[in-house]
């Protein structure tokens, strides 16, 4: 294909009906890796009014998340973070599912979601605190509709279907009204699928009908174990014996992500209970910055996944139709650049606060030893560096 | 004291409709010992739910409820089987508003019945306090009379912080007169506050929920042994911790300031019990007035046995009695 | 249709293909509750071995387990028992699944399975001495290769699970000899489903392919919840999601469930993986002696699975037959009688043991602390109660 | 010490043919630690076994897998990953033996990297020792050296009962020489024996595991202060308890017999914390002995704190001495 065709070619219109990816015939696509976009079928009726102008805005977003993941990984290297959790390979999921959300939705990431972070307006530097070992949250989460992150694998997929079932005890599932109908969209893993939790929130989100939507990536991999050892039928089938219909998506063509995602979000928001969506996209880089990919996968597969690159297809997409001129890229270029600076200068800057404070919030309320033990504290670090003296 | 708090639940859900009650069989059945008899029928399933059997579940998504404003009650059947969820309860419910820098409350309660006495199978007499009570961010508390229950149960829901709610469940069928119409507010004490329930001269007496009343047999029978003309049978002073965590120990400590003497006991294994902190502050505490060690009586370190063996793994008053009496007699 | 009627009725052959039972379509039966017997099929194929004779030995198994139950329940009505679990209407679930188990398999209860341990000879008794409270367990579970009661929900599947994978690792699946390859049954409720630990246990079971057979007997109700509310599709097709196939059998169909159950094990056995087993069927008595099933079912509920009785089926097909006269069935009532008599007794010479006895197998080795308070005690327990004086 | 724990692991793999490994990352990746490290490659994925990602299944099927005479070895993968598994553990492998009457045995260890220093994020450096410590039919240890990692992992191994073994993460990377040859038929000490690393007249300082190396640290910070001609700085003496359940504290009792002062220090929060134990316990033992209250160093009752806090929230050589210091000037 021609990247530099500049006029939509004259194809018969492409349906989402199946990819002929790895994914498998069941998956969901509607940008091929050539960057051709499908314009027929259920799906892509669903992102009809994805025009062009808007789909720029989602490379865009791509683009810039790759950067902060790219300078947060640099920051890792040079000792400013602890630990980094790339994202490498997963922003279309990231960005079509968050960008599927509404501003009353509500969504509970793992603590790989930075993407989905970027679509609620998160700062990139309040995700940096965690991993910069300042902090153990980062942002508001009702500033936000977007949770803390979640360490232990699969808890926040319970949070969310608690919080779902609290969106009906408000009436805000089906009254029709769009500023109203709430959804709820828990993140988790192919590994994450093992979890008792996990099941645990399906059995849950299925028998109270709770306004949730699991969304699971699937990077195909849980740190060094192939989703294969946590199943052997497709992850989005997992639902199925729960009552929890569900569909892979190509996760790397973030158009039929979102278009797949607001149609389970719609169904959730309109009362039609939860659903499971499988977002079939692969984790180009280590797990985090601890990790060694060589021990476990051959370079042969990353490669084979870079083809499938997340980005580049959208940017062949854009430049097939003409809508992504050298100025552009390079205009976002820049503004990567600076944001990627922006977020240097802010990680920088963050400083660790008082060691006191880790005694705040631990109560709302009073607690006498507790405060005793701070006062303690206190005198201790008053106090020089106690005397060492043998018995008076 | 199962109804006493039945009354104090009603009372929580009618003064804040945020309230809601999640558990196993808590709707219909009114829950195994009939604590939200009654509920369902008056407030709706929408507020009593009868949620799949999975206590992770249960607690996870109060979590998730409590992020959207609501103020879970849990139940979990019986003691053994919290432990399904001691994952969300350790790593999420107690931390999250620490983590969150106090953007994100769990204003909630989760209910036990706990503890042995019943002749009941395994699994359904443990005593888990000390996990909880060891896990900063949780508050611990247990009521030991129908009262106390129906007035505490009221303040756990009104705290903002996550409560471990532990009732003795032997102590169920115990009935007393309660005044029906205290609220958190008029309340004359704080959840977290211990409390003298029987004063005594000679030696202190520390124990909480299901042993408060197997405490003051104890020392009602030594009260009979002691005669007019000064002879045998200490005057023992009882003392109701009522609150776990945090710990109220100044009442013990002044106690044990005037009786130089500590006796303290539970159901759970006396290894690395609530007995072994209450013994090291006061050992620091009291260093000077102590005038025997503290004993400790206790469950065995053994897994809590078949029932009709439990009698002989249960404090009863004559083993707390032979406790005050090494106490006495060192 | 009449009882006494002697001779099979000169009707088209039986097939198993379904019924027409509330447990819908999908159902397998071979029993019908009138008494018919299906002569063909997949299914009964499966049981063509199981001949009259067979037959009247199956109904000798439920009359005797349903005597025992009954026997059990008046026990603990008086007192002698601190509680009792019934298993009223499940007879047929439970014999039916047990006799398929050849003598190397390994079966994995819950609190209910009297019968199960039945077919694997363990004494009623000393399923007694469990609730009676003088033991905690009762039995040697590799004597009788059954496992322990199991009253933490769902917590026995992962045991099961890992004993199948023990069983693989020894080389005992797929080898074709019959007296070696070995299957493993874990038993649950229709309430357990809902645990984290059983889906875990798929889990497990699919990728690791462990000869087990999960083995799920819905009887409608977990206490007062009706299976409802822990799924809305029907439970034999929760193992879908993982890669488990699963039947829903009949489970007052004492032949429909050895077919069934039969399949799967031999599919186990021969390394072809887990299957899990739904037998449909009704918990005819209360949760324990200690419900009240008025608080949550009505009455009419109970009378309208009471005409599906497990045994009264196998009776009406045995008398259709010609297979049950009364001399037969007067003597196996007093066989009844005698074996719960003979419960009874045991069950009241069932003594405590020594309370001292509690303080052992807590470890196998040696562990000095807890021979300190066994010291403590045993001082405590010679010793007069404790003197009561004032300091000294 | 990983290295050592390797070897050991090697080691009993090769004695024992029934000896296997489960856990999330252990075949080809050998732990995020490198613990396992070869292994798969040596012994096959049937003796390595890389499991699906549910801690409560690893424990779970490793139950089933002791029932079937295999001796399975459980890694978590951090501490804080072990609570999905606490209703296993808790409920069914301590419980085992005692309800089978000795029929069933669960020779398992559950290895468990604990405890922070490593500058990790949340839940990755948890002291979860006293929840286990607490449940009767665990045993816990946790080894302060290679040389004794190598070892007590073999011992464990060989153990006819439930081993939580806790490894301390932090000292993973320490190196030092290693006998291999020793084996648990060989070894002059048991499992569960505490020791004298260093002795000392002034004072006992006792801890376990991580901070070990530090309470070495801080009586060489002590000794350094001392002069010839009887200037500051205590003769601390340092007592490494390695056994965690049950407790050897004779060597404790015995030391503080001589000094009379008794420092106790641990990561985990002191409240409910292994040294209210082992104060209470001392304080009965040494009641005539104890100059001064026991003193316990540890975390504060929060949650772990975000990483660049942690300095403040683990006990250092330092706050060991302010310890020492309060102690001796009491
Ligand atoms: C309960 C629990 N167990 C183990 C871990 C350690 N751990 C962190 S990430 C991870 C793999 C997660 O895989 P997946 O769910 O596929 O998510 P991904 O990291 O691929 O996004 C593991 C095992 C954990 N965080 N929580
Ligand atoms: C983990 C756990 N939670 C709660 C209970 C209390 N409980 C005992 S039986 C039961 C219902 C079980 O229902 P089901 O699995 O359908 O089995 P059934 O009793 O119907 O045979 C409950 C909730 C328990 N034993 N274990
Ligand atoms: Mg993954
Ligand atoms: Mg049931």
């Amino acid at each position: 294909m021609d990247e530099r065709n500049d006029a939509p070619a004259a194809e018969p219109p492409h349906t989402d009906v199946t990819s002929t990816d790895t994914g498998g015939p069941d998956m969901v696509q509607l940008l091929s890796v050539d960057g051709v976009r499908a314009t027929q079928g259920h799906y892509a009726d669903l992102v009809s009014d994805i025009t062009p102008e808007v789909l720029r805005s989602r490379y865009r977003d791509l683009v810039l998340c790759r950067r902060f993941d790219d300078e947060a990984t640099a920051l890792q290297r040079q000792g400013e973070l602890g630990l980094w959790a790339g994202m490498r390979g997963q922003e279309a999921a990231q960005i079509g599912s968050g960008r599927a959300l509404r501003a009353q939705d509500f969504a509970f990431p793992t603590y790989r979601e930075h993407a989905v972070a970027w679509t609620r307006g998160v700062p990139p530097a309040s995700i940096l605190a965690l991993y910069r070992g300042v902090e153990l949250g980062g942002w508001d989460p009702d500033q936000h509709n977007f949770a803390l992150y979640c360490l232990v694998i699969g808890s926040q997929t319970l949070h969310a279907t608690g919080y779902a079932m609290g969106v009906q005890r408000d009436g805000a599932v089906g009254t029709g009204d769009p500023e109203r109908d709430t959804a709820v969209v828990a993140y988790f893993g192919d590994g994450a699928t093992s979890q008792g939790d996990v099941s645990e929130a399906f059995v849950f989100a299925a028998s109270f009908h709770a306004p949730v939507v699991f969304f699971c990536q699937n990077n195909q991999w849980a740190i060094s174990v192939p989703t294969s050892r946590q199943s052997q039928v497709p992850l989005y089938q997992r639902g199925l014996g729960f009552g929890i219909p569900g569909v892979r998506v190509d996760g790397n063509d973030v158009l039929a992500v979102e278009a797949v995602t607001r149609a389970a979000l719609e169904r959730a928001r309109s009362g039609g209970g939860p659903m499971l969506v499988e977002a079939y996209t692969y984790r180009m880089a280590a797990h985090t910055t601890s990790d060694d990919t060589t021990r476990y996968r051959d370079a042969a597969e990353e490669q084979s996944w870079a083809q499938r690159d997340p980005i580049l297809r959208v940017r062949r997409h854009l430049q097939s139709i003409g809508e992504a001129d050298q100025d552009w890229l390079d205009a976002l270029d820049r503004e990567a650049g600076a944001l990627g600076a922006d977020i240097r200068r802010q990680c920088l800057e963050m400083r660790e606060p008082p060691a006191r404070t880790m005694f705040q919030h631990v109560y709302a309320a009073e607690h006498a030893p507790l405060a005793r033990e701070l006062a303690d504290f206190d005198a201790y670090h008053a106090g020089e560096a106690a005397p060492v003296g043998v018995p008076s | 004291m199962a109804k006493a708090l039945n009354e104090g639940l009603r009372a929580a859900m009618d003064a804040d409709p945020r309230v809601l009650l999640l558990g196993e069989d808590i709707a219909s059945l009114g829950g195994v010992f009939r604590v939200t008899d009654g509920l369902a029928k008056d407030f709706g399933d929408d507020r009593v739910v009868d949620t799949p059997l999975a206590e992770s579940a249960i607690v996870g998504t109060a979590i998730g409820l409590a992020m959207r404003g609501y103020r879970p009650v849990c139940e979990i059947q019986f003691d053994g089987f919290v432990f399904p969820a001691f994952d969300q309860i350790t790593s999420q419910l107690s931390k999250i508003r620490n983590r969150s820098l106090g953007r994100v409350g769990a204003p909630i309660v989760i209910r036990i019945p706990f503890g042995g006495g019943i002749g009941a199978v395994e699994h359904h007499s443990e005593s888990p306090e000390v996990y909880f009570a060891h896990t900063p961010g949780l508050r611990v508390v247990s009521p030991a009379t129908p009262a106390d229950a129906f007035v505490m149960i009221q303040q756990a829901i009104a705290s903002p912080d996550p409560v471990v709610f532990l009732e003795p469940k032997r102590r169920y069928w115990g009935k007393a007169d309660v005044d029906l119409s205290v609220r958190p507010a008029s309340a004359t004490w704080d959840l977290h506050e211990s409390r003298i329930v029987r004063p005594g001269r000679d030696i202190t007496l520390v124990t909480y929920g299901p042993l408060v009343a197997t405490a003051l047999e104890a020392a009602a029978m030594a009260a009979a042994e002691r005669s007019p003309t000064g002879g045998a049978g200490p005057d023992i002073e009882v003392i109701d911790l009522r609150t776990l965590a945090p710990l109220d120990l100044d009442p013990v400590v002044a106690s044990v300031v005037r009786t130089g003497r500590l006796v303290i006991a539970h159901e759970a294994p006396v290894v690395h019990g609530l007995g072994a902190e209450i013994a090291a502050q006061l050992g620091e505490a009291c260093f000077h007035h102590l005038e025997a060690p503290v004993v400790r009586v206790g469950g065995w370190a053994v897994p809590y046995p078949a029932s009709r063996l439990e009698h002989s793994y249960l404090p009863d008053a004559e083993r707390m009695l032979d406790g005050v009496d090494r106490a006495l007699s060192y």
